[in-house]
């Protein structure tokens, strides 16, 4: 049963309260963040990206949000 | 104009193309995408230097600025072949974690394996990418390697399944060039898969001398992008490393301590 | 093909043409037309290496031998700059006199000049050669003098009133290269006439390293003909000179001992 | 007056008989040489082709007759 | 003769003293004891060379022919330490054994460990030498272990515990010095024991570059063994090694490209 | 002690004496008397370099100033042989003047002449130097003649009568060493008058190179000056010029790129 | 029970027929080996020097007698 | 006939003015010079250190004073 109260989760190594419960493409639409531009590790398991829907955001869930930048 | 296209189509048809786990390439040039003053300049010197694969870095998205910040707003993966590395890594635990990232993307599995070893000198640490290669390799990673300018290395690379070997011409950044020629012709003479030499070359002469070796590429990165007019240095590159190739293939002269004229001694007027 | 002639355009419109006494040239490499095994390889590698100007020996005509000797036989004066030299001259008085009968031939007043002090190296009288370079620029001769890499008698030969100084970068038909670039780099600075290196290049990274130097251009004949392949070396040589002089013009990175990172430092995943 | 008598000159170094008091162009042609494509130097002096018809040869003449070759 | 003394002492008192696992030595020149041409030359050599310490191979006994080939027919152990070596090993496995027989003969605990990775270019196989390294110090050796010249491997080595870590110059029996001299300055800068540059000398000059690298000594044999007269290589050798280190205690000038003169340039006569 | 008198008489014995315009020479070492901090330090740095002859330059006294300031308040002409140098002179006209000056003082015959053609560079003006040669030789001095590394001017230096040549390795106080070995080694072998290598050499690994080529000795100031040490620094360029002339006669073993085993590849166990 | 029968065994590689139960002294001397100069591995063991008599060679056993050579 | 007037001469570059008619010896003395340190040139001429008695100074002279000084 989905729950709204906030939960308290690590974003890119930074602490943040977001709404428990919501799945990780939510999460994305609320960082502003399309998904086909990022590859998300949620508790260091890598998510397929036509999957966001199923996985959601819980208490204490480490979340890495990459994308690819110059380098050599 | 004519004239220029048989030029390049001579040119064309003097060497055969790369090719590497698979894919084919017609330009035996790699180039990054870091370090660039804007990303106008580095699309400009990368489209300058005829490169068709170039490298990229996988980040976390920085959450607090603008989004632009992805190389891929910029670079049209349709364009250019993308080339993720894992550059920043001191593991192979940390290596394959990135990797997997990178492909998880979904654009291709081909990685740029690099595991840094000491962050003064940015050399490799071969064994934690030798190890890290087996598992990539295992994964069905195609593997291009950053290495030393070790053979036996090398070597061990090839076996554990790598699609391309990369053995450094100097430190990453350093623009000295290749420092240890006999070492980087004999790793080419001794491996199957391509050869490429990545990071150390800071100018074109350094792309022509390492080519000249025989080997079947060159990355590099810095030498474009800390160039004064970078899109200038990506054009010199371009024709260096062409250069370099077709000198190899036509095979020097011999060199001599002593002169030989070029000119006829027969026929002097008395 | 549209993208080829773009590049080659981007490429030239990235430096200006070379200007030597009165006449412009598109092309920095000079070639010679000696020692090729046959006329056919010869015309195949000078058209394969750009070049407008090309030297010619003045010698005896071989009155028991067939004519098609005559190098004109086989070389359109039409499509190419004629520069004849006086290779195998050992005094001021010989040299002139060559000069001459190479002017009488009606093509251009430019020559070669060339004046050797000893056999075994080949190496230029600059005593004579210096004699000889005011007497036929008093004449009206537009002479483009071979030297060694001595600035003072670079000096003297511009005073001299030469269209055009050569150094060497090591001597004729050895392919040792550009020994000594300071020598080379130091006369680039100093004088106004353009500064042709002329002789000693082995393979394309040498007219590469020479052309990095800063010099207006670069002149040669054994490593084409003599090379494995002469129409391939000549090919890498065309793109080896626009690659040295591009990476010139765009200013090369500072090199440095220590490394530098291509990709951030920041952004790593915990 | 012209004289017919063969004289003994030096062409490129050898000996020869020739005709005596022949013109320049007139040895070319026997020598089936091109005036276009040879230089002639007679008696250290080079000549302008256009003259060729006025310079005979006469003996003891010293003729260097040159053109370009393949040279570095 | 006094005045000789005056500089040999002198000498000595510019530099302190190599200390390798416990032990001093007033030498900072290796030699091998392999290929002379004969036992007397071997001997008179090692001692124009004035090292103290030599290395040794171990091998089977020829039971059929003469017993004459023990080195130790004609080297004092009294008079030189004895550094036996595992040359010919490919295996880890394989150098501990040759290291235990070794240290059976009772001379010392020290051995110059030596995993060859490569036939043809005889390239240390650097995973098998650090296995072998970490059990043999287990053991209780003394380890000098031959390295190629990879910061990374040296620190591991350290690491390990050898009491010196030697990277090679180039290749064994090259000839061709210190072809990396940047990576030998990394490893010595990084690393606290002994750095010995082991391979690769050629000749007199070779010995003093890699000295003046700051390296702590050096390790010869072919440059001896194969120069026409070995013995008065062996006197070069000597002096070589020492100007090589006094050079760099003693700090050299600063290079530049522009010229400064030696002699005042104030007092000219009018 | 009794052994380092051994060695060093071993060394000696191993080399003829330099002779240069008929006097003999132990050490093959000659030093200039310039740009030292102290002249305590200048008159114990060449002490310790083993130098017999040194040069020193003519220049007014300073009336104004201490007379101190001369040089031979310092060294004992009864100890080193002086050699005076034409240092700062722009044409032939002056290095006569200088050297007729020099000689007056009384003390030798010999002039180091040198005549520069460029103030930047310092290099020598052949032309106004080989004029000068050829009036100092006529007058009886004993010419020993700066000069750069073209072998035609070397050649006519030799003609003109000079006792000895002294083409430069590199500028004078750049301390880039033997830019050109090639020409260096050309001349030794084509003259028969003694070659002096003078200027350039930067450190001792410079001098020994030098040696190597096969000249008879090598000048230098700079480098012993400017080191931070000048008297060790002095203590290394003895020996490396000692080992550079033994290497060049013991002949050095032959280089290849190919490694080659230096302990017996039979006698392996099982 | 000391035997005296010949047994077979490998020296240095190569196949030997000895008395059997002699010691390794006895065969260090019978090959004119001075003990002090080699050093013996009897079956991949390391024999201390002072020890050798204590040692007998039996069939098939593989003997090493190794000591220094020249190297680098 | 020896003159005691002053006379305005050129000692190493710069103008002085000296007794005329005085030697170079005694010059050199008032200049505190040991004659052994120096060589003289008097007008464009080196003199020999044993004659500096013999030459005299007069109006106009330009004299240089030179020795050694450390040099390469």
């Amino acid at each position: 049963m989905k729950t709204t109260e906030t939960v308290r989760v690590q974003v890119n190594g930074k602490e943040r309260d977001v709404t428990g419960g919501q799945s990780v493409r939510t999460l994305l639409e609320s960082l502003d963040l399309k998904p086909g531009m990022v590859v998300v590790e949620l508790n260091r398991e890598i998510l397929e990206r036509d999957r966001y829907e199923e996985f959601t955001i819980d208490e204490g869930d480490t979340i890495e949000l990459v994308h690819f930048v110059g380098g050599g | 104009m004519t004239e220029s296209i048989a030029e390049l189509d001579a040119a064309r048809a003097l060497d055969a193309p790369l090719e590497i786990g698979g894919h084919t390439f017609t330009s035996r040039l790699i180039v990054g995408t870091g370090k660039y003053t804007t990303n106008e300049v580095m699309v400009d010197a990368i489209r300058a230097s005829g490169s068709e694969m170039v490298t990229v870095a996988v980040r976390r998205v920085d959450l607090d600025r603008t989004k632009e910040e992805g190389v891929l707003h910029h670079l049209d993966p349709g364009e250019f072949f993308l080339l993720a590395n894992t550059a920043g890594c001191y593991s192979a635990e940390d290596a394959v974690r990135y990797a997997r990232l990178a492909r998880a993307a979904g654009f291709n599995e081909f990685v740029k394996l690099e595991v840094i070893g000491d962050e003064r000198t940015l050399l490799p640490d071969v064994y934690q990418t030798l190890e890290a290669a087996k598992i990539l390799a295992d994964e069905g990673f195609k593997v291009m390697a950053y290495t030393n300018d070790d053979l036996i290395t090398a070597l061990r690379l090839e076996d554990a399944g790598c699609v391309a070997v990369m053995p450094l011409a100097s430190p990453i950044g350093s623009g000295l060039g290749v420092v240890n020629p006999y070492f980087i012709r004999e790793i080419k003479r001794r491996l199957e898969v391509p050869v490429i030499v990545d990071a150390g070359v800071g100018t074109a002469s350094d792309a022509c001398v390492t080519m000249e070796q025989g080997v079947d590429g060159v990355l590099m990165n810095t030498a474009l992008a800390a160039a004064d007019d970078p899109v200038r240095m990506s054009h010199a590159m371009k024709h260096a490393v062409l250069a370099g190739r077709l000198a190899y293939l036509a095979g020097r002269m011999p060199s001599r301590e002593i002169a030989v004229p070029s000119s006829p001694t027969k026929g002097m007027l008395a």
